[in-house]
């Protein structure tokens, strides 16, 4: 692998940049792998990455139907954050951002992870109780969240309004830890790191079957460049999670969603955090081009489009436009869908599955980028041990069968 | 130089209006009908801006929206300042007032042009490679420089005064684009009596026939068929004709999002009028004449102030009566750029000579070129140009035959302004948001609309058809065609001919051949995004190979022209790195907004109070008269607490707990939700959505009901009445009642539709105003007719029927405070004058107006939960001491099922419990975690937390209510609230804190 | 904003309607009888496809009638709307 | 319900009272509260809808999302098994208690709903154009014609939308949303004064 460096970067431009090599290679499919990971996205090759890298796992596969990072990773706001109520969540999350903080130099690829924070604005005593029992149990927990007064968030971030308007603000939880990554560099950076190691990533591979042997357990997969002989599956294709499955025979619990976001034209800088409400239903923050990155809740009903309607975006605006006035002039350059798999307690499922030798990443509903490294780690682990990490031991399938639910949209109501 | 490139006569500018207006503080002259762009450049500003990355002077490219450099900031003062607006765009009207972005301390002399200087370090992506080390300082040093160093406009820092408007409309046909096959499309639809919207994003209607001086049109000038056409259909009354109309999105189900602004072209708008309008239209069928767009060349340094497009320089000139300069070189890859050299040399600029990469070029225009004198030079390529801030000289050299670098020697030609042109390229944008797969059409070298998935037709240069006859006939078919399937009547035959001189099909894609090293070359793709062809061929060289990821990587296409000019360039560009045809790439998808497109007109009128409804009772205003201090709760405002002579919250609320406890209050419970439930099987119908029996309810009586979800989990609860045999009264949270009636209807609608019961909100039919406290029977007693309120006629939990104060009433016996209590509803429009003869009597008994607070304070003294506080939905009725509540003996109930799984009865359940400080003064934080040991390493296990906390006035010491695990069994046990300064030492109590054996209900 | 064929109001616009999830999926007679399994299957799990779905709708601004359709989850068009009660039309003899 | 009262009604309050008498006139949309009204809410099978129609002494419509008028009271369909009687001046009471005779044993459910809602009327001709900033319905004569009734949505607030005539509308809304829907009809009309 090359070395990405300032002093390599300077060295190179003296011969026009001739010299740099693809940052991954284009490889045809083996015949065989010991693990198949299906989906390219930051999930799927950050579990690549790290099965080679902690688990001495190399000959994998990472299997895409489009191109690397195309789906989700590639479409998400990118807003990284850890502080979820239930021990369970907050475990999981947190371990991720641990990870996030040195991201960019295990890769050697600036991820640009910004701890810029992220303020969760609170608009009534619901927010406020239940803002307040988040600061409470991830202190415990060792997360980082504070609660600020309504002036505070105002200090904290002065371009929001927070008295005039329909819903004044309270006061917010504010995880300073929390911030934005370069969505992209996540995927490439992954990518490269898990290529470097030994990883075959194989672009425009789709996924049409999982074979299974006489007792049941995965042989392999099926794909539109033939058949991959495979000793265990890890699946994390998100959106297109219960669609995989069901090649395997397996009903998963899940609905697969629009998911909109949008950006601004560029502007100088003018908005230094992360803000997030849920009450009114909008999340803001600038990304370091200059346009504001704007997202809100899914569309109302499943669907595989990647598109949402029109109302869906007047309203995140309605709400932008009331937190921040004096952006109503700002203009909306681009506006896209994503899909996301739903849970029914809107927590992930990262789990061995009924089939031997099929695991299963998937559920991540709006909130999956920031669980990135995390979740590739432990998912990395699970197939590497065929026993979860125990970080991701509470996040089975069968929890919905026994009842015991992590249920962070109900506990909170807050979007991830 | 004032006004000295505008040509004496022509253009569609208005020359009797002339208008003053400025550009960063100087003033300068125009006319009305000039956009920013003209009437800078007929004043001979070409230097309109820098680029985002290397600060490179700009200059105006086009004269429409798929401007790509010459962004400015327009300010009407105060929170009237719009960033990055297109100059090309924007009207002129008189003390229009605009500056330049993205360059300190000036334009013309930029510090950020260091940048240049360092560009060997800032190839794509550079960002990726370096600012890593050491750890940390990406978020502390790096990314703010970065940040500082990208952005474009500013954004302004005041709240906007504007008024943004919304509006739905409906249409048989919807044509987009009013060039001649919008035009043609608009005629035919509106001649079979369909409704027709025609818009077009520009100040006049026409599109191309604007700039046209040559054509006729049905015998016509093209100019007078243009504005006979448009005064026919502004005749029609079946015809809308939009301007300064984008249609910007194309969504499901043919809605086509149209931005219209309304006043921005106004040097002094009405008040009444609103800045801009949304229209979502549903269109039976659309019909899409979005045009061309002409493509840029891509030669080294092509971004000089004084490069454009050829065409663009032919509008100029044609519509706005502007040289674009004295002395042109034409760039060109077809005969659009003899066409614009010919006019332009009528104009009376100078062609000092037209480089034509083609070889061979044949037709009409190259050779109406040769014949009027100018220098036409096939097979030769403009190779680089010189100049500071604004272009000075072209260099020229020979192509030898295919080799890449077989050039001849460069030859400089001294000239103000290079124009160029690639061709151009179908404006897709919207059919391919419309889902419509695109074809690639080799011959043309450009995507064209395939199959539609809309009921919609592409027509003329959008779907590659160019030549203006067969654009017309081709607009005027599909005119007739969506008129048709929109059920419109006949359309009379019509023989749309014209002459016009064909400028063909040809075209290149691509990077132009040039011999500098191509390593250090910067010849432009993406001019905002300052992304040069070298930089996508080092994407392709690092393993980028989707256009997907080239974009990505280099950022090529994403500035705020989405790539109208630069995408189908880097696409050749790619192509050619990767020996891969184009099809085999691939192509970015098109998203919408067309162009960027106002936030405030998806917000339109939603702000302040019309942000959400601002739901009030009838008895608000009392409240608010009194100094109320009110919360949000849900959409409703409700009264919180009402202070007396500068108490704070706390004050107020122990004055109004003490007055409930020892005399009477009063409080609106209007907003509790309340369903009618209605029918023979009314009975049945709560018996399955309640955890409770009801069959046995007698009328007149009530009773507390609790709901589940299907998960087992409290979702709900309320007092419940039962009216007749047939007839329910139910009472919901405020916050759950929408929730409540939702879920009811589904089950009733869709798993018992044999059932006979109907469900009727009913929430705002009562006004409910609660009288509570050991007075409230004498307070009501005289108002109170043909109801017999004594303890013994009505007992607790009993309803009656009669009338109060002379409306009539549901008196509801029923207490949330644990004191004797009455809930008064009646229709809501008394609500208020019951509520002050109510209060008017109760004056006598020291009635005292509560709000919600106190209301929390008094049913938590009592440990009453409220679902949403004591309850989180992971909350069984057992753990929050609802389990009486649970029929055993049913069969089934709505949830009953899940409670019967493993997780549901574990040992560690979390259990509504009392919680008691050690310290009387110390009121818990609600939401603060309770443990055993705070001691602790982290994460310190957590037993459970504080729900509810408050100072009880009238035990004289603070409460609280919490869920523990296993809380019940460690009653009397001593536990820890762990604070961030403190460990506060508590008890676990019973959670009914006041008059536990409940003899004050029943007094 | 999709456009929703209600059975009793014909086509309206989707903000009058409420998305209901899957449709046919009846709630057991006698959840009682029913394992942990067979519970979370009915609670739970659901088809998800990408393609043809069953789904419910309500025209809770409108008519306020619970409805059936079936939706084509790629494209979102509407294949068919159909009363509660009546059968899943055959799907492959319906073109979109 | 004994309704033997020695009071006369308490006096009734509109949360339009106030913003009505501030109302600018705007002929092209001209914007009225209309006076109170008894509404009752009728749930029934096909026999009690036939029934209650000769109670109320206008037949409830069958045809969906039209109504039926007759001496000033209208009968409008809002579902299958779904209408709301609308008798404008009228004391909910007798009527309430003359379809309930009416019936028997027919299975049926009758809800008096006159307060929950206020009424609005719009006329003018612009009427359907500023209803239009809110309502996503095609509220042209040929697509809503005059006899039509429904419910539907204004900007965040649901209503029941009547045409009364080509260029007016009555407007049917929760008390608690029509101060809301009032003021959004203001700032839509606005561009008309």
């Amino acid at each position: 692998m090359q070395k990405f460096s300032g002093l390599e970067l300077f060295r190179r431009a003296l011969g026009g940049h001739q010299s740099w090599q693809p940052q991954w290679r284009n490889p045809e499919p083996k015949a065989e792998y010991d693990v198949v990971i299906v989906g390219a996205g930051g999930h799927g090759l950050a579990t690549a990455y790290y099965l080679a890298k902690e688990h001495g796992i190399t000959n994998v596969a990472v299997l895409e139907r489009g191109w690397l990072g195309g789906g989700n990773t590639g479409r998400n706001t990118t807003i990284v954050r850890s502080n979820y109520l239930f021990d369970e969540s907050a475990a999981l999350y947190e371990h991720a951002v641990k990870l996030w903080e040195g991201l960019s130099t295990d890769l050697n690829y600036n991820v640009m992870y910004s701890a810029r924070g992220v303020l969760m604005l609170a608009h009534n005593h619901h927010d406020v109780i239940s803002f307040k029992r988040h600061v409470h149990a991830n202190r415990l927990n060792g997360v980082d969240n504070e609660w600020l007064s309504a002036q505070e968030c105002k200090a904290f971030c002065p371009p929001l309004n927070i008295s005039s308007m329909r819903y004044p603000i309270l006061g917010g939880a504010l995880q300073r830890r929390g911030g934005t990554a370069r969505h992209d560099a996540v995927a490439w950076g992954f990518a490269r790191g898990a290529d470097s190691r030994g990883v075959d990533i194989i672009q425009n591979c789709e996924v049409k079957g999982i074979r299974r042997d006489a007792t049941g357990a995965v042989e392999g997969v099926e794909t539109s460049r033939g058949f991959i002989k495979a000793k265990k599956i890890g699946v994390s294709a998100a959106g297109h999670t219960s669609v995989v499955m069901a090649m395997a025979g397996l009903r998963m619990p899940l609905e697969s969603y629009p998911l909109q976001a949008l950006v601004s034209e560029p502007v100088k800088p003018a908005f230094p955090t992360v803000v997030m409400s849920n009450t009114i239903h909008a999340y803001i923050s600038q990304s370091d081009k200059g346009e504001m990155v704007i997202g809100a809740g899914t569309d109302a009903y499943t669907s595989y489009s990647q598109r949402g309607a029109l109302h869906i975006t007047t309203h995140t605006l309605d709400a932008i436009c009331e937190l921040v006035p004096q952006f109503r002039r700002l203009r909306m350059l681009r506006n896209w869908g994503g899909i996301v798999d739903v849970t029914p307690d809107r927590s992930p499922i990262i789990a061995k599955t009924p089939v031997k030798g099929l695991y299963v990443n998937c559920g991540w509903g709006t909130g999956g980028f920031k669980a990135t490294p995390g979740s590739g780690n432990v998912f990395a682990h699970t197939i590497a041990k065929d026993e979860p990490h125990k970080i991701n031991a509470p996040f089975t399938l069968e929890r919905f069968r026994d009842g015991f639910l992590i249920d962070e949209a109900a506990a909170a109501a807050v979007a991830h | 130089m004032s006004g000295s490139f505008r040509t004496p006569v022509g253009g569609r500018i208005d020359r009797l209006n002339p208008v003053s207006f400025s550009f960063d503080g100087h003033f300068y002259r125009g006319f009305k009908g000039d956009t920013l762009a003209s009437a800078l450049l007929a004043n001979g500003v070409h230097l309109i801006g820098r680029s985002f990355k290397y600060h490179r002077p700009r200059g105006v490219i086009s004269a429409g929206s798929d401007e790509p450099n010459a962004l400015v900031d327009v300010s009407r003062g105060g929170g009237r300042t719009t960033p990055n607006l297109r100059a090309t765009q924007v009207e002129l009207y008189e003390g229009l007032a605009a500056e330049s972005q993205n360059r300190w301390p000036s334009l013309s002399f930029d510090a950020g042009a260091m940048n240049d200087l360092a560009a060997p370090f800032l190839p794509a992506g550079f960002y990726y490679k370096t600012f890593m080390w050491p750890a940390g300082a990406w978020k502390r040093f790096y990314e703010p420089k970065i940040r500082a160093m990208a952005g474009l406009g500013r954004a302004p820092v005041e709240a906007d005064p504007d008024r943004y408007t919304q509006h739905y409309a409906h249409s048989d046909v919807l044509v987009v684009g009013s060039g001649p096959a919008g035009l043609a499309a608009a005629l035919a639809a509106a001649a079979s009596g369909a409704k027709v919207i025609l818009v077009d994003e520009q100040a006049e209607l026409g599109g191309s026939l604007l700039a046209e001086t040559e054509a006729t049109i049905e015998g016509k000038p093209a100019k007078d068929w243009l504005a006979d056409t448009v005064a026919a259909l502004a005749a029609r009354d079946n015809v809308t004709l939009m301007t300064r109309t984008t249609a910007f999105g194309y969504f499901p189900h043919n809605m086509i999002a149209l931005a219209e602004r309304v006043t921005e072209h106004l040097p002094n708008p009405a008040a009444t009028l609103p800045r801009e309008r949304l229209w979502q239209v549903r269109a039976k069928e659309v019909v899409l004449a979005t045009g061309a767009l002409e493509r840029p060349l891509v030669f080294p340094d092509n971004d000089r102030p004084g490069v454009m497009l050829a065409d663009a320089g032919r509008t100029y000139l044609n519509r706005y009566g502007v040289q674009p300069g004295r002395r042109a070189v034409v760039f060109t890859a077809c005969d659009a750029g003899y066409r614009a050299a010919l006019d332009l040399a009528a104009g009376g600029v100078t062609i000092a000579a037209i480089a034509d990469l083609r070889a061979a070029p044949k037709g009409e225009l190259p050779a109406r070129a040769l014949a009027a004198g100018i220098d036409v030079r096939p097979g030769t390529a403009v190779v680089g140009t010189k100049g500071r801030l604004r272009v000075s000289a072209a260099e020229l050299a020979k192509l030898r035959g295919e080799a890449a670098h077989g050039l001849g020697p460069v030859e400089r030609i001294a000239c103000d302004v290079v124009l160029m042109s690639g061709g151009f390229t179908p404006s897709v944008h919207l059919f391919s948001q419309s889902r419509g797969k695109l074809a690639y059409d080799p011959a043309l070298q450009c995507y064209v609309p395939g199959a539609s998935v809309e009921r919609e037709r592409s027509t003329g240069a959008c779907r590659g058809i160019y030549g203006l006859t067969a654009v017309l006939e081709d607009g005027y078919a599909k005119g007739e065609a969506a008129a048709h399937a929109a059920g419109g009547g006949p359309v009379p035959a019509r023989e749309l001919t014209a002459e016009a001189t064909d400028t063909g099909t040809d075209g290149f894609i691509g990077a132009t051949p040039h011999p500098r090293n191509p390593a250090f070359a910067k010849a432009f793709v993406d001019w905002q995004n300052d992304v040069t062809s070298k930089d996508i061929k080092l994407a392709t060289r690092e393993g980028f190979r989707s256009i997907e990821h080239v974009k990505r990587y280099t950022t090529t296409g994403m500035a705020t022209d989405q790539g109208k000019t630069s995408n189908m360039n880097a696409l050749g560009i790619v192509s050619e790195a990767l020996k891969t045809p184009v099809p085999q790439i691939g192509l970015t998808t098109f998203r919408p907004p067309f162009t960027p497109t106002t936030f405030g007109i998806f917000a339109g009128a939603a702000r302040g109070d019309l942000f959400d409804p601002v739901r009030t009772t009838p008895i608000h205003g009392w409240a608010a008269e009194r100094g109320a201090a009110f919360e949000d709760v849900a959409m409703w405002k409700r009264a919180h607490y009402f202070p007396k002579g500068g108490e704070d919250m706390h004050a107020a609320v122990a004055r109004e707990c003490r007055a409930v406890r020892t005399n009477v209050g009063i409080f609106d419970a209007s907003t509790l939700g309340k369903i009618e439930i209605v029918g023979p099987d009314a009975a049945e119908f709560m018996n399955r959505i309640y955890t409770n029996a009801w069959s046995k309810l007698e009328p007149g009586r009530l009773r507390y009901g609790v709901m589940l979800r299907e998960d087992g989990f409290v979702t709900d609860d309320g007092v419940i009445g039962r009216m007749a045999p047939d007839r329910f009264h139910v009472t919901t949270t405020t916050g759950g009642a929408p929730r409540v009636l939702a879920m009811m209807e589904d089950y009733l609608q869709t798993e018992w539709p044999d059932l006979k019961v109907w469900l009727t909100s009913t929430t705002e039919q009562w006004a409910v105003i609660a009288v509570q406290g050991p007075k409230a029977r004498e307070v009501l007693a005289p108002l109170v007719e043909g109801i017999d309120i004594s303890k013994e006629a009505m007992p607790h939990m009993s309803v009656r029927e009669g009338r109060i104060c002379g409306a009539p009433t549901r008196l509801f016996r029923v207490s949330f405070t644990g004191e004797l209590g009455f809930e008064v509803n009646v229709p809501a429009e008394y609500g208020r004058a019951v509520w002050e003869q109510i209060y008017a009597e109760g004056e006598r008994h020291g009635i005292c107006p509560y709000g919600t607070e106190t209301m929390h304070v008094l049913r938590a003294e009592k440990g009453y939960i409220i679902v949403g506080q004591e309850t989180d939905g992971t909350a069984t009725p057992d753990d929050v001491g609802l389990g009486w509540a649970v029929g055993k003996a049913k069969k089934d109930f709505v949830g009953k099922r899940s409670l019967a799984r493993a997780a549901m009865s574990a040992p560690d359940r979390k259990q509504l419990v009392g919680v008691l400080t050690t310290d009387p003064n110390v009121v818990l934080e609600e939401g603060a975690q309770i443990v055993a040991d705070p001691e602790a390493p982290v994460p310190v296990p957590m037993l459970g937390h504080v729900t509810s906390s408050y100072h009880s006035a009238v035990l004289g010491r603070s409460i609280a209510l919490a869920v523990v695990k296993g809380g019940r069994a460690r009653i009397g046990s001593k536990l820890v609230v762990p604070m961030p300064d403190r460990a506060i030492e508590i008890e676990i109590t019973d959670p009914i804190f006041y008059d536990p054996k409940g003899e004050r209900l029943d007094a | 904003m999709l456009i929703i064929n209600c059975p009793w109001c014909g086509d309206r616009p989707e903000i009058e309607f409420r998305y209901g999830g899957e449709a046919h999926i009846a709630r057991p007679a006698d959840p009682a009888t029913l394992s942990d399994e067979e519970w979370a299957e009915f609670l739970y799990n659901r088809t998800n496809p990408k393609g043809r779905h069953a789904e419910r709708w309500r025209h809770i601004h409108g008519c306020g009638r619970f409805f059936n359709a079936v939706r084509d989850t790629v494209s979102d068009f509407f294949v068919a709307t159909y009363k509660p009660g009546e059968p899943r039309p055959d799907l492959k003899e319906t073109q979109p | 319900m004994l309704d033997i009262s020695r009071r006369p009604l308490p006096p009734a309050a509109s949360p339009l009272d106030a913003l009505a008498g501030a109302a600018k006139a705007v002929p092209a949309a001209s914007l009225r509260a209309l006076p109170a009204s008894a509404r009752l809410a009728f749930r029934g099978g096909e026999r009690a809808a036939g029934l209650a129609g000769i109670a109320f002494g206008v037949e409830l419509p069958r045809e969906a999302c039209r109504f039926n008028t007759a001496s000033g009271k209208l009968a409008l369909w809002l579902g299958p098994d779904e209408w709301v009687l609308l008798a404008p001046g009228l004391d909910p009471a007798p009527l309430f208690e003359g379809i309930e005779a009416s019936l028997g044993s027919e299975p049926h459910a009758l809800v008096d709903i006159s307060s929950r809602s206020v009424g609005i009327e719009l006329s003018g001709a612009r009427a359907a154009f500023v209803l239009n900033q809110g309502c996503p319905l095609d509220l042209s004569t040929a697509a809503f014609p005059v006899g039509m009734c429904t419910r539907t949505i204004f900007a965040k607030s649901e209503i029941v939308l009547i045409r009364t005539a080509p260029d007016a509308f009555q407007i049917d809304v929760w008390r608690s949303f029509a101060a809301y829907v009032w003021g959004l009809l203001e700032e839509a009309r606005r561009e008309f004064e």
